[in-house]
């Protein structure tokens, strides 16, 4: 049991997928102006990614290795990734036209939110097993949010900033993004896994 | 042969496909629904072949590639002249698990001259560097002295751990000619814990670790030493 | 008279953000003479590179954005950030490394986001990560103690701090984490490591430390004179200390030969000046008393879980980061009961 | 052989994930943007056409389509666009966006026909008067769209801004600090 | 769990230079010379302005109904003294902006010929009902700046049977101290005032709140209402603002008035000291309210004093009075230094709502540049009402209002604490004025966009009716033509066929 | 081919676009991850832009062609299917063909799958324009999307090892080596640029550099 808290922790602050593993950026930029946004873009990658951990692992080890056709590895991962997230997408679309409006055209990026992709990849080659492989996706998903949502947080003070015009919106954020980073170094060396 | 009724079918099919392919047409089945599951299924196919041909015009040039890595590889830390047989072919795959080596199963690659072995070879990690994992390759000739190590892969610090790395420093070479014999188990350790083997400034840990591993993988090759040389007499 | 009205109040409280810095760097400096006593003229020499390089380097930024010059430059947090990364620095750093870090504080940490109080990290803790990260070997060369510059003379230490004179391995050493740590790491246990250690001696700041942060004692007073004259309040400092001691007390009696005990620990790195003078920072810190709670406990643990288990002997300056990086998000979700409401905001239940 | 597993089992993939969201694309269908609806209704609604669009539903679809920016409409002002972007998301800079000073239109009556052209146009009503008869603008009713102004023949209808009495007054931003 | 941190009595608030040793000792003068022209505006309360009942030329005594008050919430105004009615006109208010309102102006006879009011014989024994007549009819108002018609509240409290009425004595603000002389020098008429209101409310109690920095004025009132068991005076701590009713409430009883609520829900209504004299006034002397005590201070005045001044007198003329050195004077103020209003000119009249007028020197106005917000978070200590003010004020600087109203806006009541205490001085209530009067103009404006739609709807419909009635004429004509044409047609065929 | 067409209004507005006006990282903030990831150095960021370039044009190019057949409610899954299957396969040509350049590259090829500015490149453009404007628009976009590899892995290379193209020979061929420099000799090192927050800080000043230019630019018009 605490092995498998274990790994989830360490998958969501020892490595954490955006800072440490640089994956997910994109929508990590692009989707933490509002802690709100985030907290849905964090809940809707959570969803896609922990699906897609699964899935990818069925796919990889009930297809993919015993017919020994490892070259479509991730064409068929980026394929099963993209149903799943169009599902998703379809889905908030039917109920929540308001979250869909806010994550716009980020929902179908989450496809190539290269976290999702990133994560089916890494969790082969770590060598899971399916419950390691659920929770290293969940786990993934959880540092995704936690550090899109402490982002966000940033973001929304650094709005109310006089930030000099030079580098207000973008420039300051990814700086911001590096200090973040910065401080997650901390977490290097803690024996979890 | 007439060809002429089998051109005009063609031509005849060629028509029909431009009618379907127009843009009014295909904007009608877009919203079908057997359509949009045909054309999925239809770039999947098209994607499959593709790649299906490209895997199979390159799955052996591939395979080739690879093995001359590990060739290039395993050459550094065998001399040549130490051995005349292909090291990639002659191997021996012994347990490991307790050797604490990284692998349940070891591959040890013999140099053998006229049959007889004159060294091995196998790689091993350092499971416990500063920032992760570092693989080696170790030569050992057939008394257990180094022949060479080489660092495969590492995530250490650059600027720093990276000294291990033949490309940055020549430290690694410090092991050649070492053994367990002519050098003691507590000497086997950097020179800040009492040991003959230099750490670099401000990275301890890096040296140290490897140093160890190394210990270790000269302790496997003691331990299977003598079935290693039993497979060359054999032969 | 003014053609548009002004507001009320009319009248205002004498209390200028100049007198409160002023009022921290009087209380910063007991330690920071502390460490240049212990530590001689090298350390002398880093304070006043680095120190006058955030001045320099705090005129330049205020030019470029225009506007009032002096009275930013005036209103001393410019010297106060100096002066706090000069005492979390190693006492013989190179001079460069003083003006990377004040650079970095001041730039990067500070004025990247509009000066004085827009920053969302601590500027100094920024700068002494980057340099930790950055520059791992001169971050943590940590020297002998020798009293009133007994040690090197004027010259030697002018070199080691100005031309990169090598410093001598006979008056290097660890400092307690770091030895800890090393000895950790070597499979040793605690109450060997701690064989010649002196509680006292480092409450008093007699011990291997960065410029101005070894004398626990000092910065205790120095801090409590703050408390009292109102610039800081109880809240951080006392949460931080508090949960410090509390988590390495627990561990402490779990397996007293693998965790260090609160009296080590609080004496110990840069816990005592972080938890009075660095994450009470207003800027970076909530603004409300349970928000701050929060805050000091939050660091408080991350200080203890990096120190214990962490890769890094030291873990205050990223603690620091990481809590600063909370805080928005405590400031949006904590905040003051109205009057007439409850907490989440909706009136109260007449009668 | 490998390789033909290969296609097949892909084809067959393609087939399956097409086939599922094809049909959830059927029975997940949404008909039509509520968005559009909330937005007109967050719009002035007085059709005024000075956002360029005409009138507040073309407005509002454009704006939902991200067309046309939250600030488009005049006459709604800086709360109009600090609604919009709340309800779109969208990150707007409101300390930008400035009212305009908002004016009425006055009929002088020296010059006034009473031609009526300027009471047929007023969309909100605000004109009376009877054909011959000088015309008077209801101050209340008026929203400052000056298509009165463009259709009098005599030039008698000019904007005036509204006079600031006691109610009316207010306190002025403060000025930003210095640097 | 966290109750510890707040302080359930008290919470906030600052401690300011006091000023009030200037003007506490030195009795009321009542020596004010009578103006040649007293200029009454006709809002002088909140709610509806009074409508003047005097005609130009018209000839008027002391205390003689000028303007008669419209609808429940309003006051009556009365003429200060006896003369003739000049004009009634616009005059610049005693406001900031010294925009004009609605004057009337009277010039004075200098004979102080009192209007002739039946005084009742026994004033206590009056009717609830009547007790709230009189006190309308005199044209009381809350006199600590807030001017509700008092009469309104006299009646709240009877028909919610309070159980206790709470006077607030507290006179937190610096210089002020008009309150403390009158309950000094006239508390037993105060008292008075108190038994007229309990008994006009029907309540059983009356608690009297006073700051304990008037040990005099605390004598006073407790030896004028030792006879009477149902008032007790009792002593609170001097830290302004103790004399907002909702933290004096909170002091005294424990308890908090809901955020949309009023005094009444929790049992309590609470007034100012000087309406409870200005009660006693209207009731036992038939007085309506046409002179209030006025604290005349700050660094310009040479004569710090309180002065009793007839409504309607020109500030100019008080300030006169008090020698007012013009070289020092730097700002001009309506009521006390953290919240009263700032004046352009002194030529605007004394209302019922001015406590005081101070002429500040610059060296009273201390004021620093304006700097960036350090978040100190000062300002959050001091706020009596638990609000984030940096964080209000940075969002009405970047224009989201609706975010400040988030984080509590409408509860800030302007106190000024955060102001003063802050380091960077940075002009928040400046910001929530602001801020305030946006949203409130925000709010006409939808009015006024709701009004539009539907005026445009109503000419929307009515074009089309017009249009479907004139295509319905062009029909009728289309036929009436047709049938006319089907009848020549036949006409002429019958004509050709006959 | 006429050549010419590449100086008509629209194709310079493309190329503008591509490369500086809607620059995929600059202005776009897309395409983040191989960016922060590889530019350690800037030979990584020259070989991962150029295979971007390829999969880019590519992608663009074959989208266009099919536009009509694609039906947008599985749009998303064929455009990734067709990204992958181009990735893949310069995947296992340049493992054959170009060995050494794909030890160097590798681990990230396979990442340009998920690289969110091809996708949203086919999405915005090729899927709506004719095949010619798709394809110089996916090589521009590719253009500008390497130009800013370069030059920020430049900026941390020379800042963190005082080099610039360290290893160019490997990835380009022996005759690159000439690209090998030392731009500071003796130098300390300031590693903080290597790493990941490193990455981020020079990024955001890049773009903050950017601005600056536009500032410029726009102040002479
Ligand atoms: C950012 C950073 C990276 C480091 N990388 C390494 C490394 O790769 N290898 C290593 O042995 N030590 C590394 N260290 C240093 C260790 O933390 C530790 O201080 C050092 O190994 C102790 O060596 P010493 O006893 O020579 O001081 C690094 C330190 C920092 C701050
Ligand atoms: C914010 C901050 C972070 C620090 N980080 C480290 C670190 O990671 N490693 C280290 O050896 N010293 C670090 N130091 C220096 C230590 O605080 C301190 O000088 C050293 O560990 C002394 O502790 P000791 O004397 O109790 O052993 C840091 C100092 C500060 C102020
Ligand atoms: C910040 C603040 C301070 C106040 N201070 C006093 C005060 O010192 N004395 C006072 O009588 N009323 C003061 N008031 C007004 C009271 O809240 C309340 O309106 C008044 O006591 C009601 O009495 P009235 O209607 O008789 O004027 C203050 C109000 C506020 C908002
Ligand atoms: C109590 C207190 C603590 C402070 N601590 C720091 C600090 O740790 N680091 C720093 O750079 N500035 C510190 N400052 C100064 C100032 O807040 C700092 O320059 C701002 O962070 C820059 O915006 C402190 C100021 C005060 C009043
Ligand atoms: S400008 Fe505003 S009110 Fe006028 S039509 Fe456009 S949306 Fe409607
Ligand atoms: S400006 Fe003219 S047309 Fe427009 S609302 Fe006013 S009166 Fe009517
Ligand atoms: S003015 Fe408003 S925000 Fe400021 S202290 Fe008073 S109540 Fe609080
Ligand atoms: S008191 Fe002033 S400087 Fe301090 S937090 Fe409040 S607004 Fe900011
Ligand atoms: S490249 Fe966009 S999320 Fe990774």
């Amino acid at each position: 049991m605490s092995e498998y808290l274990l790994l989830i922790l360490g998958t969501a602050l020892v490595n954490n997928v955006v800072l440490v593993k640089f994956l997910g950026l994109c929508p990590f930029m692009g989707v933490s102006n509002k802690l709100d946004t985030a907290l849905g873009m964090g809940m809707a990658t959570t969803f896609v990614l922990t699906l897609a951990s699964a899935a990818s692992w069925v796919l990889e080890h009930r297809l993919l290795i015993p017919f020994d056709i490892g070259f479509l590895r991730v064409l068929g991962f980026i394929l099963v990734i993209a149903a799943v997230v169009q599902f998703t997408e379809m889905v908030i679309h039917k109920t929540s036209p308001v979250l869909y409006q806010v994550l716009g055209i980020f929902l179908p990026l989450i496809t190539t939110n290269c976290a999702v992709l990133g994560v089916a990849l890494l969790n082969i080659q770590e060598q899971y097993n399916f419950i390691q492989s659920l929770l290293f996706g969940f786990g993934a998903a959880l540092g995704f949010t936690l550090v899109m949502v402490l982002f966000a947080g940033l973001r929304e003070r650094l709005a109310l900033m006089s930030v000099p015009a030079l580098f207000t919106g973008t420039p300051i954020a990814f700086i911001t993004a590096g200090i973040l980073s910065l401080a997650f170094m901390g977490f290097a060396g803690l024996p979890i896994k | 042969m007439n060809f002429k009724p089998i051109k005009t079918k063609f031509d005849a099919a060629l028509a029909k496909v431009k009618v379907w392919l127009e843009p009014e047409n295909l904007e009608q089945l877009r919203p079908k629904l057997g359509y949009q599951t045909a054309i999925l299924a239809g770039f999947a196919l098209a994607a499959a072949i593709l790649l299906g041909v490209a895997d199979l015009a390159t799955r052996g040039v591939i395979q080739l590639r690879l093995e001359e890595d590990l060739k290039a590889k395993l050459e550094e830390v065998i001399p040549p002249e130490m051995h005349d047989n292909d090291l990639l072919f002659d191997t021996v795959t012994l347990p490991s698990a307790d050797a604490n080596l990284g692998a349940a199963e070891t591959i040890v690659y013999l140099a053998k001259k006229q049959g007889d072995v004159n060294a091995v070879c196998f790689k091993f990690v350092a499971p416990d560097g500063y920032a992760g994992a570092i693989s080696l390759v170790m030569g050992i000739d057939k008394n257990g002295e180094i022949l060479g190590v080489r660092v495969i892969s590492h995530t250490e610090t650059p600027g720093l751990g990276d000294k291990i790395e033949i490309s940055k420093s020549k430290w690694i070479l410090s092991f050649n000619g070492k053994s367990l014999d002519n050098v003691s188990f507590e000497q086997w350790a950097v020179k800040k814990d009492n040991g003959i083997f230099d750490q670099f400034s401000g990275a301890t840990i890096t040296p140290r670790k490897v140093v160890i591993a190394i210990r270790r993988g000269l302790e496997f090759y003691k331990a299977n030493q003598a079935t290693l040389i039993a497979t060359g007499e054999k032969s | 008279m003014n053609a548009k009205p002004i507001s009320s109040p009319h009248i205002s409280s004498a209390r200028r953000v100049d007198e409160i810095m002023r009022k921290v760097i009087f209380a910063l400096l007991p330690a920071l003479g502390f460490g240049i006593v212990i530590f001689g003229w090298s350390a002398l020499f880093l304070t006043f590179v680095t120190v006058s390089s955030a001045i320099v380097f705090e005129a330049i930024c205020l030019k470029l954005k225009g506007g009032a010059i002096e009275s930013y430059l005036l209103d001393g947090s410019a010297i106060l950030t100096g002066l706090l990364v000069a005492m979390t620095l190693p006492p013989y750093a190179p001079w460069w490394i003083g003006v990377v870090g004040s650079g970095l504080a001041i730039i990067l940490g500070k004025h990247v986001y509009g000066g004085l109080g827009q920053n969302l990290f601590n500027p100094a803790m920024l700068a002494r990560v980057a340099l930790l990260i950055s520059f791992p070997i001169e971050m943590t060369t940590w020297v002998n103690v020798s009293p009133f510059f007994t040690g090197l003379d004027i010259l030697e230490s002018f070199k080691i701090t100005f031309s990169g004179a090598e410093i001598s391995d006979a008056i290097t050493g660890a400092t307690t984490l770091g030895f800890v740590k090393t000895g950790f790491s070597q499979a040793q246990l605690l109450p060997d490591l701690l064989s010649d250690y002196s509680g006292f001696l480092a409450f008093i700041g007699w011990e291997r430390g960065s410029l101005g942060e070894t004398s626990t004692l000092l910065i205790l007073l120095g801090g409590i004179w703050l408390m009292r004259q109102g610039v800081i309040q109880w809240f951080i400092p006392v949460s931080l200390l508090a949960s410090v001691t509390f988590l390495s007390t627990l561990f402490n009696l779990i397996d007293s030969t693998h965790y260090l005990s609160a009296w080590v620990h609080l004496n110990s790195g840069a816990l005592m000046l972080v938890a009075f003078f660095i994450a009470t920072d207003y800027v970076t810190s909530p603004n409300t008393p349970l928000g701050q709670l929060i805050f000091g406990t939050g660091c408080g643990v991350l200080i203890f879980v990096i120190r214990s288990w962490g890769g890094y002997p030291e873990g205050t300056g990223f603690a620091v980061l990481l809590m600063n990086s909370v805080t928005p998000l405590i400031d949006h979700y904590i905040r003051p009961r109205i009057y007439g409401r409850t907490r989440d905001g909706k009136p109260i239940e007449g009668g | 052989m490998y390789v033909f597993s290969a296609i097949i089992i892909l084809t067959l993939l393609g087939l399956a994930l097409g086939l599922s969201l094809g049909i959830a694309a059927k029975y997940l269908k949404v008909e039509s943007d509520p968005l559009v609806e909330r937005v007109e209704a967050l719009m002035p609604g007085s059709q005024c056409g000075q956002c360029g669009f005409p009138g507040c539903r073309p407005a509002a679809e454009a704006v939902v389509l991200g067309a046309a920016p939250v600030t488009l409409c005049p006459p709604g002002g800086s709360a109009l666009v600090e609604q919009l972007a709340k309800l779109l998301g969208v990150d707007v800079d409101l300390s930008q966006t400035k009212d305009a000073e908002p004016m009425v239109a006055r009929v002088s009556e020296d010059t006034c026909t009473g031609c009526t052209r300027c009471f047929k146009v007023c969309p909100t009503d605000a004109i009376v008067g009877a054909p011959k008869q000088i015309h008077a603008v209801v101050a209340d009713a008026c929203i400052g769209c000056e298509k009165c102004v463009a259709v009098c023949p005599t030039e008698c209808l000019q904007m005036h801004p509204i006079d600031v009495t006691l109610h009316d007054w207010r306190w002025h931003k403060p000025q930003l600090a210095a640097a | 769990m966290f109750a510890f941190l707040e302080n359930p009595k008290f919470r906030g608030g600052i401690h300011a230079e006091e000023h009030k040793a200037e003007t506490c000792d030195k009795p009321i003068a009542t020596n004010l010379p009578l103006p040649k022209k007293l200029y009454i505006p006709v809002q002088q309360h909140v709610g509806k302005p009074a409508e003047p009942i005097v005609k130009v030329g018209e000839h008027v005594l002391k205390g003689q109904l000028l303007a008669y008050s419209q609808g429940t919430i309003s006051a009556p105004v009365h003429s200060p003294s006896s003369g003739v009615i000049l004009d009634v006109q616009d005059f610049p208010a005693p406001h900031p902006s010294a925009l004009p309102i609605r004057t009337i102006i009277i010039e004075t006879d200098g004979e102080e010929k009192w209007f002739k009011y039946a005084i009742p014989e026994k004033p206590f024994e009056l009717e609830p009902e009547e007790i709230c007549l009189r006190v309308g009819g005199a044209g009381v108002v809350g006199l600590s700046g807030a001017v509700f018609p008092s009469a309104v509240k006299l009646n709240l409290g009877r028909k919610n049977q309070i159980h206790t009425l709470l006077i607030n004595a507290g006179e937190c603000e610096p210089y002020l101290t008009c309150d403390d002389l009158l309950m000094q020098e006239r508390a037993s008429c105060c008292v008075g005032g108190i038994r007229l209101m309990l008994r006009g409310m029907n309540a059983p109690k009356a608690i009297i709140g006073i700051e304990d920095n008037k040990p005099n004025a605390f004598k006073a009132m407790q030896a004028a209402s030792a006879e009477f068991e149902q008032i007790s005076v009792v002593q609170v701590p001097t830290r302004y603002p103790m004399g907002w009713d909702r933290q004096m409430l909170r002091y005294l009883t424990g308890k908090e008035i809901p955020a949309d609520g009023r005094a009444t829900d929790v049992g309590v209504i609470i007034h100012n000291v000087a309406t409870a004299y200005a009660v006693y006034q209207a009731v036992c002397l038939s007085k309506p309210l046409i002179s209030r005590v006025v604290t005349v201070s700050g660094g310009a005045v040479s004569k710090p004093q309180n002065v009793e001044v007839p409504i309607g007198t020109l500030m100019s003329e008080v300030l006169a009075f008090c020698d007012v050195e013009n070289e020092k004077l730097a700002r001009l103020i309506m009521g006390g230094p953290m919240m009263g209003e700032v004046l352009p000119h002194a030529d605007v009249p004394i209302v019922k709502a001015s406590s005081g007028i101070l002429a500040l020197s610059h060296d009273d106005i201390f004021e620093p540049e304006v700097k960036q917000c350090i978040r100190c978070s000062s300002c959050v200590t001091a706020c009596p009402v638990g609000l984030l003010p940096l964080e209000m004020a940075s969002r009405i600087k970047a224009n989201k209002l609706d975010a400040a109203v988030d984080l509590g806006l409408k509860d800030c009541i302007s106190c000024g604490s955060c102001s003063y205490v802050c380091p960077s001085n940075i002009p928040l209530v400046h910001y929530f004025k602001f801020a305030s009067g946006e949203l409130f103009s925000r709010q006409q404006r939808e009015h006024k966009a709701e009004q539009t739609k539907r005026l445009a709807e109503n000419r929307t419909n009515r074009m089309e009716r017009i249009k479907a009635e004139a295509d319905a004429d062009a029909r009728r004509v289309m036929e009436a033509r047709a049938a006319r044409q089907a009848a020549e047609a036949q006409a002429k065929v019958l004509e050709e066929n006959a | 081919m006429n050549l010419s067409i590449l100086f008509s209004p629209e194709y310079k507005r493309i190329a503008r676009d591509g490369l500086w006006d809607n620059n995929v990282v600059l202005t776009q903030n897309l395409a983040l991850c191989p960016l922060l990831a590889v530019t350690g150095t800037a030979t990584n960021g020259l070989g991962m832009g150029l295979a971007t370039i390829a999969v880019m044009v590519a992608s663009n190019g074959i989208v266009s062609l099919n536009r009509h057949l694609i039906p947008s409610e599985i749009r998303i899954p064929i455009f990734v299917l067709l990204i992958a299957a181009l990735v893949t396969l310069v995947d296992i040509c340049l493992n054959a063909w170009m060995h050494e350049l794909h030890k160097v590259l590798g681990l990230f090829i396979p990442l340009i799958v998920t690289n969110c500015a091809i996708l949203g490149r086919v999405e915005s453009f090729a899927s709506k324009q004719e095949p010619l404007p798709s394809l110089w628009d996916g090589f521009m976009m590719g253009v500008g999307f390497t130009l800013v590899m370069v030059i920020l892995g430049a900026m941390r290379e020379i800042s963190s090892t005082g080099t610039l193209f360290a290893n160019a020979s490997v990835l380009l061929g022996e005759s690159f080596r000439f690209m090998e420099l030392t731009v500071i000799s003796d130098y300390k090192g300031f590693l903080l640029t290597a790493l990941p927050p490193g990455g981020f800080i020079m990024l955001g000043f890049l773009v903050a550099m950017k601005r600056l230019f536009d500032q410029k630019a726009e102040k002479k018009s």
